[in-house]
């Protein structure tokens, strides 16, 4: 099994606006393209409300019965699982009348546990096995981080990995380039969880654009590495803009001071900064196993960009890994 | 657009693939979608084969059974007329003529460059239009050098043809583009000292002057007794100096395959980064009494109605003229 | 211009392709000084907005009085109405259920603050929940529906705006028999109707009809088409009926579309014929799915109001 | 055993900065659409001829471009596609005197397909639409006829075989005119080409008319359609594929609940024993928002998830599992 490591390909690129992709046969569609496009599994993002049918498990209900129901549907699309949940736990829950849940506030820490379990409760039987969070709010919505915050912080996500970790699920912290963990933060806060239950995500994405060489992190945190998504960047914030205020709406959306078009493609495209056989090469020499997510992030054309990832993953980094352990077992 | 100069808008850039812009509903919404942006009257241009529906005469003749019944057809959107028709002898047209690569640079193409205008000539002239609007010349990649008689001979054909306009009563305007083989300002000026002023005129297209180096608003001026059509678009790039000699311009130039990768030459008016002065051009034509038809066009660059809807505010807003 | 009774207003749903997929107009400045331009070209005097909008008012453009500047300086007059688009749960917001009222109550008293440095005509509302929501809908449940709006429309009143009612196909309140109950028990001082064309027609309700019996507390119009009227349950499909109805993907055509449903020139007359002046607003929200396209569906209506409509009555 | 001869026709439309257009804008989108299609596990492709000169423009020449196929996972280029949907005064296939100026069109294409590994079809619209070839008579077939039985025999001096494509609105469309023109042309030159979609349009059962003409067929065309022609669509002027009032839309991609019963097919081919290639296509896949890249994927998924199916259960029934 390519030495314990399997390919998924996000679904977040086909839903652009809130009102699109909400019905069936979009769904069938875009699975079924991620299927034939060479990957086993597809990572689901959470969303709230009746737009967003494969939100969370009581969307996932409404629309197919079932958490089941959603699975035998997967299946029906010629994929084996769900690989995993993208959760920032920023965004409101119209299902749980909750707003925006924090990390750093401790009232907030019932809810996220809460939540958490209930996303890590219907992923094993999606056939998936990592929750992935936005640990900490962006840069510049929040006071910098010092002791006391990381440390609520920290003790926030090993409840969230203790909880998730009852239903098999890994909790892996995904540092975004806009991420108040960007830089030297992510070992303050890594090295005070506990490796038993929350992990790091990597996306050579977020880091590369963050101005962090993916490979520096692997060789650093390799053997806390719990999820992997692949996409790449076409630019580097490095001016530090993620440093101001809503940088969510002005850098990553509308690409900051430079208006950058797009920080964000399927990997191996055009001007792409990321270099993939280097990173898989690796991960495999760093032992990772578990998915590895391939997202475009937004896309002009989301079948293009998951056919264009697939290619790069059949023809080269799926032989690269079988090469590579081929020469380590030789 | 009420307005001492007359307005008309190009249709050229719906019809961006051979399949597209087929069905007379997709026809009816960017008719009314022009008229929606004040322009009741449009140019066409040219094509070949049934699914060029709205593009060669014979064809829109199948449609609507004669001139007046494709009037109608228009005035079903409230589209008044035709301004003029773009016509380009050296486009093979691939069921009317025979898939002929023709050339008004070779003399033995003459007779059959004559030949095939009267379908076009007796429709302008059939719809009440003012204008054939022609490309004289086909791509300098594709042509000899042209010494002066080389030019003289391109102007002979259109003399010839000019006497057909003439007899219908329409105008015959040489259209300059970026790729073509008259391509300098001198070429271009011998061009027109080679053909009849009183039966060929220049129809000027501020984008294709732009890019192929030549100033619109100085070349109007010199000219203005000659320039008898208007193409008002705008670009943000200039060809540096030799991209429009590549081997396959029209796609290794105009769409970046192996020059720059600029992948759009042509602009709606007021774009930003445009090198058109779109405003001391207007201004130039207000102060020559400017008589004919001002086309409005943004070529092919994205969503059809964006870009009209966007040029009918840069006329409206930049440029003060009245919708109605 | 200066004599017509009638005025079109736009209401602001809108998309268009970025490099990285669809945006909408509050993408970037650039993204909306393109909207406003398209919308100006086609003869819009003025939009409509949502609610919702408002942290991008604030966030970006300062507030609601500096971005309906920067509507005016592209040829626009004004900001007319808006949309409260609320997320309904029977929880706690739900009209139907005399326990959420107090927290509607608050959410209006909040929302009209923030509006109130620009003069609104109209906060339109969605009166009632999904249907699937308030059924059985009783005439208890009408009465205390009506006495939640009559509240609002007096808090709206206080901040001179007026609370007008839009009657989506799938809320609660959407046949015929129910909305003549809803306006018996409420207010024409404090509650208006707000038609819009197409959602009545795809409930089967005639709009012409509605519109000439209640003329009087009429305060604006959605000018939008639809090709489907809602069939079996359609009305109360769950968790959606707008989007996800299986009988039908799009269910909103601009008008002036083909094989368009609603009569807009018996509409447009009764608006002459009941002496209507004001604004009207063109809607046609999702034109973009199926392959549509925004920019054209706004010049097509555009073309259908100025070459059809205002040859009846403008 | 998995089918492994599938080949993809040439349709394709993709976003660029000047609208919609085909892959041939420029190279780039060129390279990324053959990837594309390599990520779906396509291994064969068919064009049209008039694609040739741009194909050879972007990879210095024709076989430069089948190289790249090639380093992308495809064996090679495996049909070309030529055409006179629209008779003129040059050429109509049921005019017998536009046949010479035919026949030099197709030396021509013939020639930019010199130094390829081995183009197998030669695939050709029989005649051009029926309302400009109607009445259609026994002779005008013999016409018809006449003319690809010369071509074939050149074709087949190029290695590759004249296959004829039956359009729904041509002028050999009903079982008795398809009928008709196979008995006048020579087996050995002429062959049959089964587009599922067209037949099933004309009212034709395409399974049924593989079954009774296995041994002339050299290929398909895998596509669905919705609507058979019941109101004499194919005779509108000057187009019906486009401009039929009653259909807006003629063509579908495999999977969507069409007419063609691609199962069946796919087993009545392993049971004639056919070996050859397979070709999916779907034109005009955007009409109604749809993707290019979207249909194709969900084509090849049914492919592998479905009629691979059918074929394993054929093979099984048959005993011929290997």
């Amino acid at each position: 099994m390519n030495g314990g490591i399997r390919w998924g390909y996000a679904i977040n690129q086909w839903k652009p606006q809130f009102d699109d992709f909400v019905r069936r046969e979009q769904h069938e569609r875009a699975l079924k393209t991620i299927s034939i496009a060479g990957f086993e599994g597809v990572e689901l993002t959470y969303g709230t409300g009746r737009w967003e049918p494969l939100g969370n498990p009581q969307q996932l209900a409404a629309n197919f019965g079932s958490v089941t129901g959603f699975g035998e549907f997967v299946r029906g699309c010629a994929l084996d699982a769900v690989s995993s949940w993208y959760w920032d736990p920023a965004e409101r829950s119209m299902e749980h009348l909750t707003g925006p849940l924090s990390p750093m506030a401790e009232d907030d820490l019932p809810a996220m546990v809460e939540r958490a379990r209930e996303l890590a409760g219907a992923l094993p039987e999606l056939g998936g096995s990592v929750l992935v969070v936005r640990p900490v709010p962006g840069a510049g919505d929040v006071e910098p981080l010092g002791d006391d915050a990381l440390g609520r912080v920290a003790a926030c996500w090993d409840a969230v990995g203790r909880a998730t970790a009852e239903h098999g699920v890994r909790t892996a912290l995904h540092v975004d380039f806009l991420s108040a963990l960007r830089r030297d933060h992510v070992p303050a806060l890594l090295d005070r969880t506990d490796p038993a239950v929350v992990g790091l995500a990597l996306d050579t994405g977020e880091l590369t654009a963050g101005g962090i060489d993916p490979l520096t992190v692997i060789s650093a945190y390799g053997d806390r590495i719990a999820h992997v998504q692949f996409k790449d960047a076409l630019a580097v914030d490095e001016a530090e803009e993620y440093l101001q205020p809503h940088a969510h709406w002005t850098v990553r959306v509308r690409g900051g001071a430079r208006e950058i078009p797009r920080w964000f493609a399927e990997p191996g495209a055009d001007g792409g900064l990321v270099d993939f056989p280097a990173v898989t090469r690796a991960l495999v020499e760093a032992g990772y196993s578990g998915w590895i997510v391939v997202e475009s992030d937004q896309s002009p054309h989301p079948a293009a960009s998951a056919l264009l990832a697939g290619y790069l993953v059949q023809r080269e980094l799926r032989p690269l890994i079988e090469t590579e352990k081929e020469a380590a077992d030789a | 657009m009420r307005d001492t100069l007359r307005w008309a808008y190009a249709l050229n850039q719906w019809n961006v693939r051979l399949d597209v812009f087929v069905r007379h509903e997709d026809q009816q919404r960017a008719l009314k979608t022009v008229s929606a942006c004040g322009f009741d009257t449009i140019e066409l241009a040219s094509g070949t084969g049934r699914w060029d529906n709205i593009s060669r005469p014979e064809v829109i003749l199948l449609n609507h059974g004669s001139h007046a019944g494709f009037l109608d057809f228009l005035r079903r959107a409230s589209v008044q007329g035709v301004s003029s028709m773009f016509w380009d002898p050296q486009a093979p047209a691939e069921e009317e003529e025979g898939y002929a690569f023709r050339s008004t640079a070779n003399p033995a193409d003459a007779d059959a460059i004559v030949e095939w205008s009267k379908p076009f000539v007796d429709f302008v002239a059939g719809v009440g239009a003012e204008q054939l609007v022609v490309r004289p010349v086909g791509s300098a990649w594709m042509t000899p050098p042209l010494d002066g008689d080389g030019i003289k001979r391109i102007g002979d054909v259109w003399n010839r043809i000019g006497e057909l306009t003439s007899a219908s009563g329409v105008g015959l305007a040489l259209h300059y583009d970026c790729l073509g083989a008259v391509h300098t300002a001198e070429e271009l000026t011998a061009l027109l000292d080679a053909t009849d002023p009183a039966s060929v005129g220049l129809a000027l297209d501020t984008a294709e002057f732009t890019v192929g180096g030549i100033d619109p608003v100085t070349y109007y001026r010199e000219h203005a007794d000659r320039v008898t059509h208007i193409h008002l678009k705008d670009t943000r790039y200039a060809d540096t100096g030799d991209e429009y000699r590549m081997p396959g311009a029209e796609s290794t130039m105009l769409k970046g395959g192996a020059g720059r990768r600029i992948e759009r030459w042509f602009y709606e008016l007021g774009t930003e980064g445009g090198l058109v002065d779109v405003r001391a051009f207007v201004a130039a034509l207000r102060e020559h009494e400017y008589s004919g038809w001002v086309v409005v066009e943004s070529d092919h660059g994205g969503n059809p109605a964006e870009l009209a809807m966007l040029n009918s505010w840069y006329l409206q807003h930049e440029l003060g003229i009245p919708k109605s | 211009m200066n004599q017509q009774n009638i005025k079109w207003s736009y209401m602001d749903h809108w998309r268009s392709n970025g490099p990285s997929g669809p945006v909408d107009q509050w993408h970037s400045h650039k993204t909306m000084s393109a909207f406003l331009k398209q919308i100006k070209a086609t003869g819009f005097d003025a939009i409509d907005t949502f609610d919702f909008r408002i942290w991008q008012m604030y966030g970006d453009y300062g507030g609601p009085a500096k971005y309906q500047e920067m509507v005016q300086d592209n040829g626009l007059e004004r900001i007319v109405n808006t949309f409260h688009a609320a997320d309904y749960d029977v929880r706690n917001y739900a009209p139907h259920i005399p326990a959420t009222h107090e927290y509607i109550l608050e959410d209006f008293r909040v929302t009209m603050g923030r509006w109130s440095e620009i003069q609104l005509d109209n906060i339109i509302v969605m009166p009632a929940t999904l249907y699937y929501d308030m059924e059985p809908v009783t005439e208890d449940k009408l009465k205390y529906t009506a006495e939640c709006w009559n509240k609002v429309g007096e808090i709206t009143a206080g901040f001179g705006v007026k609370l007008t009612c839009h009657h989506e196909f799938f809320c609660g309140i959407q046949s015929e028999a129910d909305i003549e109950t809803f306006y018996s028990y409420t207010d024409p001082q404090y509650v208006s109707l707000f038609v819009d064309t197409a959602q009545h027609c795809i409930a089967g309700v005639d709009p012409v009809a509605l519109y000439n019996r209640h003329a009087h507390r009429v305060s604006g119009f959605h000018f939008k088409d639809t090709r489907n009227v809602a069939t079996g349950d359609d009305h109360r499909h769950r968790p959606d009926s707008e989007i996800m109805a299986p009988t039908t993907g799009k269910w909103f055509y601009e008008m002036g579309t083909d094989q368009g449903l609603v009569d807009f020139a018996a509409m447009m007359t009764a608006v002459r014929d009941n002496g209507y002046r004001g604004w009207i607003s063109v809607e046609h929200d999702k034109a973009n799915k199926e392959g549509g396209d925004y920019s054209e569906s706004t010049a097509i209506s555009r073309w259908y109001a100025k070459n059809v409509l205002e040859e009846i009555y403008r | 055993m998995v089918w492994t001869k599938w080949s993809y026709m040439d349709h394709w439309v993709t976003e660029t900065p000047q609208g919609p257009q085909p892959p041939s804008f420029n190279r780039a989108y060129m390279d990324r659409y053959v990837k594309q299609l390599s990520a779906l596990g396509f291994t064969g492709f068919d064009t049209f001829f008039f694609y040739l000169p741009l194909y050879a423009g972007m990879y210095g020449g024709v076989p430069g471009f089948e190289r790249f196929l090639q380093d992308n996972g495809f064996d090679k280029i495996t049909g070309i596609f030529s055409a006179y949907p629209s008779a003129t005064k040059y050429t109509a296939p049921h005019v017998r005197e536009t046949h010479d100026r035919i026949v030099a069109d197709c030396t021509n294409t013939l020639r930019m397909c010199e130094a390829l590994t081995g183009v197998e079809n030669f695939i050709v619209m029989p005649t051009s639409t029926y309302y400009q070839t109607e009445p259609v008579t026994d002779d005008t077939i013999k016409v018809v006829a006449d003319l690809w039985n010369r071509v074939g025999k050149l074709t087949l001096e190029h290695g590759m075989k004249t296959t004829c494509h039956f359009e729904f609105w041509g002028a050999i469309r009903t079982r008795a005119q398809l009928e008709t023109f196979f008995e006048y042309t020579d087996p050995e030159y002429v062959h049959f080409f089964c587009d599922t979609a067209q037949h099933t349009i004309a009212g034709v059962d395409p399974v049924q008319l593989f079954r009774d003409y296995r041994d002339r067929c050299t290929g398909f065309h895998f596509k669905d359609t919705k609507n058979v022609d019941e109101h004499e669509a194919y005779r509108t002027p000057p187009d019906p594929e486009l401009m039929a009032p009653q259909v807006t839309r003629w063509f579908y991609e495999m999977g969507e609940g069409g007419l063609v019963d691609f199962p069946g097919l796919m087993k009545e081919i392993v049971a004639s024993g056919y070996d050859g290639w397979l070709t999916v296509e779907h034109d005009k896949a955007e009409l109604g928002g749809g993707s290019y890249a979207e249909a194709t994927a969900v084509a090849k998924w049914y492919i592998d998830n479905v009629l691979a199916g059918a074929q394993a259960a054929a093979e099984a029934e048959l005993g011929v599992a290997r």
